[in-house]
């Protein structure tokens, strides 16, 4: 069984949308310039938000801590910028809710040197030290989904990692970030893998690239030291090969039982972004505050890929690229399929912001939505094997009780089913109803 | 032993109780609309049918050929006998199941097909065996019916169905397009 | 007395249309489908189910007193199918082709839920009088449900009305309709049929009422 | 300079979909159907057109008529009732009265799908249902078959397709039973190149094997048909066939035969695999097309009927809710 | 089930439950007795009148008619009904001389069981008329074996020597053929099959031509005129 399933390396089912990476693939890295003011959110993350330990008028240097986990699954917070807290308030984020924000006003003549550059010797620290550091470095998954790091390194008695795998797919189209950073600083990655390896004991890091990026998997194979226990593992180009669960299954050909989680099966999967962020932290002292963002789309006027301080507006990001064309209908943040669309330009870039995607008329127009032909495109589409067309019907009768008995809540909302339907359904949203009535009667029993 | 085929097929398929001689109808338009239920009445009913095909042969046998004018009321009494018995088993056995049945087991005292059942076996001169052979393929027949329409209403029930044909007038075209679909059946080992 | 009439009357035309056994309460399917191919058959199974539901009504509301609640089930039963015998001999006697056709219908007239369900709800808490028009109604309610469908049927299937030929010898009968499929999709469609008109009724009184409301705010 | 900000939309995820839509889909399949509906004309002459021009008339009247009723509108466009009236044409004899095709399609569309809620909703292929309500209705003129055109003129129309609303068609010449009823009651078999090409009697669409195995590639190409269904009911009448021509080669016809003759193909291809009628899951459509392959052999070869494949499906049709509601894929993890 | 409604019922004593349910039954099974006592009568003469009609039907020149039974061997008459007997029956002339047998048979058709009767001259081994008493075959296909004339007619003289088959319409050539109707093969195959299966079993059974039951006198007095 497992030879076959390193013959077929592969996820089943799943969909493969076109790439849409060229407009950006082979842009190097550019660092926006500072800006006049920055909005950090304290609840980036996945998990309880962070607690401010400033005050507003307070002066604050690049890096510098300004809010405290506010709990375990909660992370650190640092200035992105030198310059002075001008508000601490609630601010309108992408979803149009508001959520509170420390906003900061850049010092315009600071030289915006990080506040400390000296790297942390991170072989001396015990795995506790090691996870508390990370926490403190406000790092989390960068591929999108923004968890907190040191929650996925702490792993409970009795389970050992014995597989770190590196979640380099970037199954998203447009987005282009990932692959830049295996190109560009394919050392750091293999120094912060090496680290964590290390820390959580495990025996070998394993480094999944989609085939559709061959200059990474090159680039990378080629900065292995011989004798390091990494591999490089080319994957077939699928959405959501990316979904941490989907990449398991391509690379050990295991499936991690529902509701159990990678450290179940024995992995840690994290993603490019992270263990740079984490290399850049322990090798430098640089704390997350800034991440790469892939600007593309078509109603972007020049495609690009960026190193963004947290924080910075959207619209001053993209006014870097040189604005918005006149077509532009929708601002997405993130990838296409599982992104969420932003209602005004003056949100932030988060630590999970993988990419700010501008969609013009073509790709926002919806064609007209037919009834469901029960066709199974969704089925074949689902890589959880669930059944989307029995959400879609079961949604709409607001039969939420069987939604749950044919397991809506195993959904990861990776679109794929939507994608699929040629009727043109919003499966994906119609899940997401029947989730949030699931969800809010759970919280409110009887 | 061909006749015996025949008699089974034809009370399952060909003339399948409820899609052709409309026996059992008001469980079969009543209960049908949960597969689980459905499944269970029929197993009940399967159950009844074969304690009636022994009544009804019994009582042909030893009592009617003297007094041909008591089949009726004969029958009705036995078999509302038997089920009293049913239903007191059922309740004790599976309060779950009674539950589920809970007014629909009385039903089955006044369900057609039972009476139906005993009526027909009479008519066609049935033996013991026959008649079990018969009470076992129009149970197993019913049974079908039944939860071929639970499925499909069940599946319905996520349908648009314009508001005037939900129910009974819905329920009733569900089982008249069964029916046309049974017919297929017609001819089926007689033929041969 | 005045009143005593109207409420005879509204006994009796109760069962026809506003509580028609068929097509409101949808009770007596099985006679309902499987004797109304033709005319003729439909409406001597009515008059069977006319004979035993106005007999066992009487006798049910006769006996009312004497009759335990314990037992009643069993008794009505009893009575029941004491009139069906009657009118199944008396058929068979008197009618024999049409007894042959209608064949194991008969005796089933005992399993037809509408009988059964008179005595318990109506008969048996009532005076005779009223027992009596009630299942005349009833009866009759049901006996148009027979006849409309046996009508129907027997029309398009065998293009004859009570075996008259209506539509000379080159109609193309439609033989789906005295076959099964055609008892359930027929009484389907009049049901259709019945909800609508019943529902533009409905809609025909809230606009009546919504207008009286109108005229008497202003 | 202060850039004006575009109207944002908040469209959500995914923004990308797939390029096939329904209505293509079915316009697909009616482009399948093209070359069996050019060849029933060939074949057959202006009767087909009538009769293919009356089912689709019928079914598209009744889908304009009640879409006006409810206000739905717009349901003419995704083809689906051109479709219905199509397929419900194909699977009739040439020598029908054109008012009974026209009734059988507004029975399909009524019946099978207007009742149901529309599109999506129905549990029975409507194309089948009007077929069998017309196989019920009319079982005479549905099972005469008219010769082939032969040297005939092609704008030769036989009487009996002009018969008058309600009334009986006159048969105006000598009709013979379909290459299934030659072998179920005269054990006589039809040559098989016959069968293929199409130069057999049947109904309109269901006489050219080789067209139909065509049309079926075309679809399974553009994927917009599940290839399970069509291969699975042919597997399960190859193998349930050849077990009983082993038996008997002379009572039983052989695999070929069975799969060539009739409405198998038509069916197996056109109908088992409308969507909307068959199982969602994979191990479902498996199930479905075996059931279907059954009991074809079992109505075809121990049933009154020569041809079963319209009841099979139906039936298989009223089975899917339960196939479906047993055969749900195993979850991820799980 | 009335476990509910029970407390608001009165105490009843039993006896008297009993008592209410036999008092109903008495009075039902009077009146039954009544109305089967009083039909009987014409019950019987309706069903003897039917019979015979059938039978003069399929064996023609028929006056009168007996009632045969095979019992120990030899083929008797007899005016009793005995459960799980199959009586045939015996058409005689008016001087009692014997034209023919008339034999039921039954057997399962395109739908239900198909009844008939056949009448059957064993000194020339020919079936000479045929009647179908039960069918549920289908309307305008299956119901032509009794509604198409010139089906029926196939019956009139026809040899069951060596069996008797089936051809297609229009092509009977010999004694032993009948024409299938077109369309409804099945159910005209099932009525020759129920002939062929009936005379299998009987063929054993009737007497030497020439040495048939004679006609009982006590028939001969029930017999009315037509």
């Amino acid at each position: 069984m497992n030879t076959l399933g390193l013959l077929r390396r592969n996820f089943d089912h799943g969909v493969h949308p076109a790439h849409l990476k060229k407009q950006t693939e082979d842009l190097a890295i550019q660092r926006v310039p500072f800006v006049s003011h920055y909005v950090m959110p304290l609840g980036q993350h996945i998990g309880v938000p962070c607690r401010p330990v400033v005050k507003v008028g307070e002066r604050v240097g690049r890096g510098q801590l300004i809010a405290e986990p506010g709990g375990f699954v909660s992370t650190a917070l640092h200035s992105p910028v030198t310059g002075t807290i001008s508000e601490i308030d609630d601010f309108r984020g992408a979803d149009g809710q508001f959520a509170p924000a420390i906003q900061i006003e850049a010092d315009p003549y600071a030289t915006q040197q990080p506040d400390s550059s000296a790297g942390i010797d991170w072989r001396s620290l015990s795995l506790e030290a090691f996870i508390g550091e990370v926490q403190k470095a406000g790092i989390v998954g960068m591929g999108g989904a923004a968890f907190p790091s040191h929650v996925k390194f702490s792993v409970p008695d009795g389970i050992k990692i014995r597989h770190l795998l590196i979640n380099g797919a970037e199954c998203e189209p447009y987005l282009t970030n990932d692959h830049r950073l295996m190109v560009e600083r394919p050392e750091d990655l293999l120094m912060g893998a090496e680290i964590v390896r290390q820390k959580l004991g495990a025996e070998e890091t394993i480094i999944g690239v989609e085939m559709n990026k061959p200059e990474a998997i090159e680039i990378l194979q080629r900065h292995i030291q011989p004798g390091q226990p990494v591999r490089v593992v080319p994957l077939k180009v699928k959405y959501p090969q990316g979904a941490e669960k989907m990449l398991i299954k391509t690379v050990f050909d295991r499936e991690v039982p529902a509701g159990q989680l990678p450290r179940d099966v024995e992995v840690s999967v994290n993603n490019v972004g992270t263990i740079v962020a984490i290399a850049d932290y322990f090798l430098r002292g640089l704390p997350s505050i800034e991440r790469i963002v892939t600007v593309s789309g078509p109603g972007a006027s020049y495609p690009a890929n960026l190193i963004v301080p947290l924080g910075t507006p959207v619209r001053e990001v993209l006014r870097f690229c040189g604005g918005l064309k006149d077509e532009t209908r929708e601002v997405i943040m993130g990838g296409p399929m599982m992104g969420r669309p932003t209602a005004s330009l003056d949100v932030p870039v988060l630590k999970g912001t993988s990419g700010i995607l501008a969609f013009t008329e073509a790709e926002t127009a919806r064609p007209k939505e037919y009834p469901c032909i029960r066709c199974a495109r969704c089925l074949e589409a689902c890589p959880y094997f669930l059944n989307p067309s029995r959400f879609a019907r079961l949604a709409r009768a607001r039969m939420f009780d069987e939604m749950e008995q044919y397991s809506v809540m195993d959904c990861v909302e990776c679109g794929c089913c939507t994608f699929a339907c040629p009727s043109h359904i919003p499966i994906v949203q119609l899940i997401r109803t029947g989730k949030d009535a699931l969800r809010n009667r759970k919280e409110k029993p009887e | 032993m061909d006749n015996l085929v025949w008699i089974f097929i034809s009370s399952l398929l060909i003339n399948n109780f409820v899609l052709a001689y409309f026996l059992g109808l008001c469980p079969f338009l009543g209960v049908s609309n949960s597969l689980e239920t459905s499944f269970r009445l029929g197993l009940a009913t399967i159950f009844v049918l074969l304690i009636t095909a022994l009544c009804s042969w019994f009582l042909n046998t030893y009592v009617l050929i003297y007094a041909p004018y008591l089949r009726l009321i004969s029958f009705i009494v036995v078999i509302a006998s038997t089920v009293q018995f049913i239903e007191m088993l059922i309740k004790k056995l599976s309060p779950a199941l009674f539950r589920a049945m809970g007014i629909f087991l009385p039903l089955i005292t006044t369900n057609c097909a039972i009476l139906g059942l005993a009526i027909f076996a009479t008519n066609r001169g049935y033996g013991l065996i026959e008649g079990i052979v018969f009470a076992l393929g129009a149970g197993i027949g019913f049974t079908l019916a039944m939860v071929l329409l639970a499925g499909l209403r069940e599946e319905s029930e996520l349908s648009d169905i314009p508001k005037l044909i939900q129910g009974i007038a819905m329920n009733l075209i569900i089982a008249g397009i069964l029916s046309m679909a049974f017919m297929g059946f017609a001819g089926l080992f007689s033929a041969v | 007395m005045a009143e005593n009439q109207n409420e005879s009357y509204e006994t009796f035309f109760r069962g026809i249309w506003r509580d028609n056994p068929v097509f409101v309460q949808v009770l007596g399917m099985c006679p309902m489908l499987a004797v109304t191919n033709s005319a003729i058959n439909a409406v001597a199974m009515g008059m069977a189910t006319l004979f035993v539901l106005v007999g066992s009504s009487f006798l049910v509301s006769s006996f009312k007193q004497w009759i335990p609640k314990q037992v009643r089930i069993s008794a009505f039963i009893i009575i029941i199918a004491t009139f069906v015998t009657v009118a199944d001999y008396t058929l068979l006697a008197l009618v024999p082709k049409v007894h042959k056709e209608l064949g194991a219908f008969i005796p089933l007239i005992v399993a037809n839920c509408m009988i059964l369900g008179r005595q318990e709800a109506f008969a048996s808490r009532n005076t005779v009088r009223l027992a009596v028009l009630d299942a005349m109604g009833m009866a009759g309610g049901f006996m148009v449900a027979l006849f409309s469908l046996g009508a129907i049927r027997e029309i398009l299937g065998n293009g004859s009305l009570f075996g008259v030929d209506l539509f000379g010898e080159h109609f193309e009968p439609w033989v789906i309709m005295i076959l099964p499929p055609g008892g359930f999709l027929t009484l389907g469609l009049i049901l259709l049929f019945f909800n609508w008109v019943t529902q533009q009724k409905d809609k025909f009184i809230e606009q009546v009422a919504e207008a009286e409301r109108v005229a008497s705010d202003g | 300079m202060k850039q004006k900000d575009p109207d944002l939309l908040l469209m959500h995820a995914p923004l990308l979909r797939q390029g096939m839509t329904t209505p293509g889909a079915m316009r697909d399949v009616i482009y399948a159907l093209t070359p069996v509906t050019l060849a029933a004309l060939w074949f057959f002459g202006l009767g087909a057109l009538l009769v293919l021009g009356a089912s689709i008339a019928g079914a598209v009247l009744t889908e304009w008529f009640f879409a006006l009723a409810q206000k739905r509108g717009e349901s003419l466009l995704d083809a689906s009732a051109i479709l219905t009236g199509l397929l419900l044409g194909l699977t009739l004899p040439p020598g029908l009265p054109i008012w009974m095709a026209f009734l059988g399609g507004v029975v399909a569309i009524g019946l099978g799908k207007v009742i149901w809620g529309g599109l999506g909703h129905n549990l029975f292929n409507p194309a089948l249902l009007g077929r069998a309500f017309l196989l019920a209705t009319f079982p005479i003129p549905m099972t005469t078959w008219t010769p082939l055109r032969g040297s005939e003129s092609f704008f030769h129309v036989s009487a009996s397709n002009l018969a008058l609303p309600f009334m009986q068609a006159k048969v105006d010449m000598v009709s013979s039973a379909s290459p299934l009823g030659l072998m179920k009651f005269e054990q006589e078999v039809t040559p098989l190149t016959n069968l293929m090409f199409g130069n057999t009697l049947g109904s309109l669409g269901e006489t050219s094997g080789v067209l139909l195995l065509l049309g079926g590639i075309y679809l399974w190409i553009r994927r917009d048909l599940d290839w399970r269904i069509p291969v699975s009911i042919m597997l399960a009448v190859v193998v349930f066939s050849g077990c009983l021509t082993l038996v008997d080669a002379v009572r039983f016809p052989s695999p070929l035969f069975s799969i060539f003759s009739g409405g198998l193909l038509l069916g197996a291809i056109y109908m088992a695999t409308d969507p909307v009628t068959s199982p969602l899951t994979p191990r479902g459509t498996w199930i479905f097309g075996i059931g279907i392959g059954a009991l074809v052999v079992l109505i075809r070869v121990f049933g009154g009927l020569p041809e079963g494949v319209m009841y099979a499906i139906l039936l298989m049709n009223a089975a899917t809710p339960l196939i479906d509601r047993y055969t749900q894929p195993r979850i991820f993890g799980r | 089930m009335s476990e509910d409604k029970t407390p608001d019922a009165p105490a009843v004593s039993s006896t008297r439950l009993v008592l209410t349910l036999a008092l109903a039954g008495l009075i039902s099974g009077v009146a039954i007795i009544g109305i089967y006592e009083a039909t009987l009568p014409t019950i019987t003469i309706n069903k003897a009148r039917e019979l015979r009609e059938a039978v003069f039907k399929v064996v023609p020149g028929v006056t009168r008619m007996q009632k045969l039974v095979y019992k120990n061997g030899e083929l008797v008459s007899t005016t009793e009904t005995e459960k799980d007997e199959e009586p045939i029956y015996g058409g005689y002339d008016d001087e009692g001389g014997f034209i023919g047998y008339a034999i039921p048979g039954a057997g399962p058709g395109f739908q239900d069981v198909i009844g008939l009767l056949y009448g059957y001259k064993p000194d020339q081994k020919l079936v000479i008329g045929m009647e179908i008493l039960e069918s549920r075959e289908t309307p305008g296909l299956g119901d032509k074996i009794y509604k198409d004339a010139e089906f029926v007619a196939n019956f009139k003289e026809l040899s069951v020597e060596p069996e008797i088959v089936t051809v297609k319409k229009g092509q009977k050539s010999e004694p032993n053929e009948v024409d299938i109707i077109t369309g409804a093969s099945i159910s005209s195959k099932a009525v020759v099959r129920i002939i062929n299966e009936t005379h299998t079993v009987w063929s054993t059974r009737l007497p030497q031509p020439g040495s048939e039951p004679l006609m009982t006198e006590s028939e001969k007095t029930v017999d009315e005129a037509k």
